[in-house]
Parts: C-alpha cells; structure tokens; sequence
C-alpha cells in the first residue's frame, strides 16, 4: 500500500515496485495526465489545491473497498499537487492482482471514485485567463 | 466553544482566507456553520457553489453536528484526478 | 508507437513516453508479471520463445484494430523473450487517450487479443519439473 | 521447388530442430506441409498437439497455399503475455 498527496513529481516505477509481489500476476496502471487543451481553450498550466490530511484518507478507504470488492493484492495511489505543467502526470494508480480482468475491473473503478471523492481542486490557467475547473459534488452521508 | 473551518480552492480566493475560527457554542450543524462563514465574508454570500461537508477528515452530511475543536472542511465540487 | 520483443527487461517508462502527446489525458498501462505460483506448482523460472518477426507485427496490426476501434492516441506493447525470473515483467502494453474510459476498455481489449494471437510461447520450470505452457490455439483464416 | 518450415516450443524439442526445408512443388496446401513435416521427424507425427499455420509471418487457413521461398510457421498454441 502506498498513498501520496505530493508536490513532487510522481513516480511511475515507485508505484508499480509498490504493489508487484510474487503472488501478482497482472499489474494494472492509470496515469492522469495534463492534456494541452481543454473545453476548447489551450491550457498553459494547471494548480492543483488539496486537502492533503483527508485526500489520504479517502485514499486509503478506497483503496480498501477496492481490494475487498475485486480481490486485489495491492494498491498505489499517488497524487500530485502545485503547478503542473502541460504532459505532467497528475495522478497514478497501480493495482496489482493474481489476474488481469479484476486489475483492469479495479483500476477503473478506483479512478471513476477517486475523481468523485477526492478532496483536490484544479484550477486552470489557459490562455486569456483562469478559472477553477468544478467536477463533482460529493456524495456524503 | 470554536471549530476551525478550512476553505478551499474558490472558496478559500472568495474569503482571502484559507481558515476560520467559528464560534459553535454546544454544537452546531455543519450546513449552520458554513451560513456563519459567510456572514464573515460577504463575498461567500453570495457564491452560488453548491458544496459538501466533512468534519475531521471524513465526508458527514448537512446535518452533522459540529463541536468544539473540531476540523470543519467546506468542500467546494472537486476535480482531482486529472 | 513502439513494438519490440526482446530479451532484455522491459523499461516501462519508456512504453509511458512513448505514448504520450499533448492531447492524451488518460495513459493504462498493463504488466504482465511472472507469478511465483501457477497451477498450485512453485514457479523457479520461465523460458519465452517467439517467432520474434511475426509476433511484431500481430503487434502493430492489433494496435491498429484497437487505435480504430477505441479512438487511442498511441500504443506501445514489449514482450519479454529468453529466461524470465519470478517478480520479471514479461508483457508492457501502454494506450494513450484522451479519455480513461476508451484506455481502460482498450487496454484490456488489446491485452486478451494479444494472449490469443501473439507468437510467443512459454516453458515453465516448476520445482519437480518443467512444461510447456499451452494456451489458446490462434483462429486463422 | 522448397518452403522453409520454422518449429517452435515443444514441437522444435520433438524435431530437434527449429527449421526444415520441405519440397513443396507446385504448391501444397500448409497442412499438407506440416504432415510432411511430421513424415520427416517421427516423434513429431505422433504428437496430438492442435496447430494452426502462417504463411510469410502471417496466420492463414490449413489449406493456404505454399509456393516455393515461402516460410511456413507451425503454430501451437500460444501463451505470450504472462
């Protein structure tokens, strides 16, 4: 297991040592990456915002309902915050398990929640101007 | 009686503030604490954005109670992932 | 794009650069890795073989069908030949997207199709033994 | 008038060998390649495994033609991927 909220760059092979163990045979891997255009608009840069203590958390529980609901040996999920730059990778997860249907089945999964639930906002800078890219309310209690 | 109430990303640029001690007296619910927020900043007010609560680190709904102490997060939509 | 088959390890990180373009947001990777355990034996190694010429070019046209079929950006696919150890990345394939959900569909996509159609064989060495692996018999014409 | 026949996996540790030469006159369909194949290498006429057949490193139907200078692989099942 291995969760991150970093201003760092991620990664990719810390992610996949993280979750590869004997027992794995298929290691599946998501990377979010920032696209040059957006809505039509050519993007010069992104900031990402988090509230890091929690976005771990969420992390982490996902991480969990993940491996109990499709079998998974491992999971990494790592995040980046700060200014990011067109190409960078913003987000990567690598699920590991004994076959490759419940990896794909999961990394997926894991992705669709994690972009509902993460406590991380973007805001994008483009040119002519700024704006704070809004996605998803979460659902709560 | 206060809890800290963090603010993110519009929010936070809306307020000029990243955070704020609100008072709770026994317990107040987390949609309440949020309408004092924006007494404090008017510019919060009137922002339309729909939001979400969590206390502590954990999503809670509107209803939830907040006490003293505890870490009170306005979260506006998010859009992490990339 | 990149197709290779060699003996030498695969470099993920190269499948992810090579795959990778301003217009992609969403990169899967899979690994296919060798398991310590298979049909209840303890695996000690693996020998791939392949018809290294052929095999190259089920990669590049079944990289072709899935570009067409799922809108991908780029592809690169390495498969790993020669003696393997248990934790060795045998199989890289790297799909880039605009978009997760076509890169998670296609990535899986072009995962089955290759097991099915791919030149390459294996020999496990297992403890007590050894044995070639007999997987799918390819459909042809 | 020859193809050249390439073996693999188990059927190259049967024959001994991973290519043979094999007179094709006129042509001959590619399975008819393979049972001479099998006539050539005894262990291998007596080997059950199912094979299908490229031609030029590309898959073909068992009745394919083989001319001459073609190359001929003799596929067993597959199990590339890991």
């Amino acid at each position: 297991m291995l969760f991150r909220v970093t201003p760092q760059p991620l990664n990719v092979e810390e992610s996949i040592k993280a979750v590869s163990h004997p027992s794995t045979g298929a290691v599946v891997v998501f990377l979010g990456v920032v696209r040059g255009h957006n809505l039509g608009r050519r993007v010069i840069q992104l900031h990402y915002e988090a509230y890091s203590e929690m976005a771990q958390k969420v992390m982490e529980e996902l991480a969990q309902e993940a491996q109990e609901r499709f079998g998974l040996k491992d999971v990494a999920i790592l995040h980046r915050i700060g200014t990011l730059q067109v190409g960078d990778i913003s987000l990567v997860v690598a699920v590991s398990s004994p076959h490759r249907k419940e990896a794909f089945r999961a990394g997926e999964w894991l992705v669709d929640c994690l972009k509902e639930r993460l406590p991380i906002w973007k805001k994008e800078v483009f040119e002519g101007g700024e704006e704070w890219i809004e996605g998803t309310l979460p659902l709560t209690g | 009686m206060k809890a800290r109430v963090l603010l993110f990303a519009r929010l936070r640029e809306l307020a000029g503030t990243a955070q704020v001690e609100v008072e709770v007296g026994e317990g107040l619910p987390a949609q309440e604490v949020y309408r004092r927020v924006q007494e404090m900043f008017p510019a919060l007010a009137s922002c339309e954005i729909p939001v979400a609560f969590a206390v502590n680190a954990r999503y809670v709904g509107p209803q939830h109670p907040v006490g003293e102490g505890d870490e009170v997060a306005i979260i506006p939509p998010v859009a992490g992932g990339g």
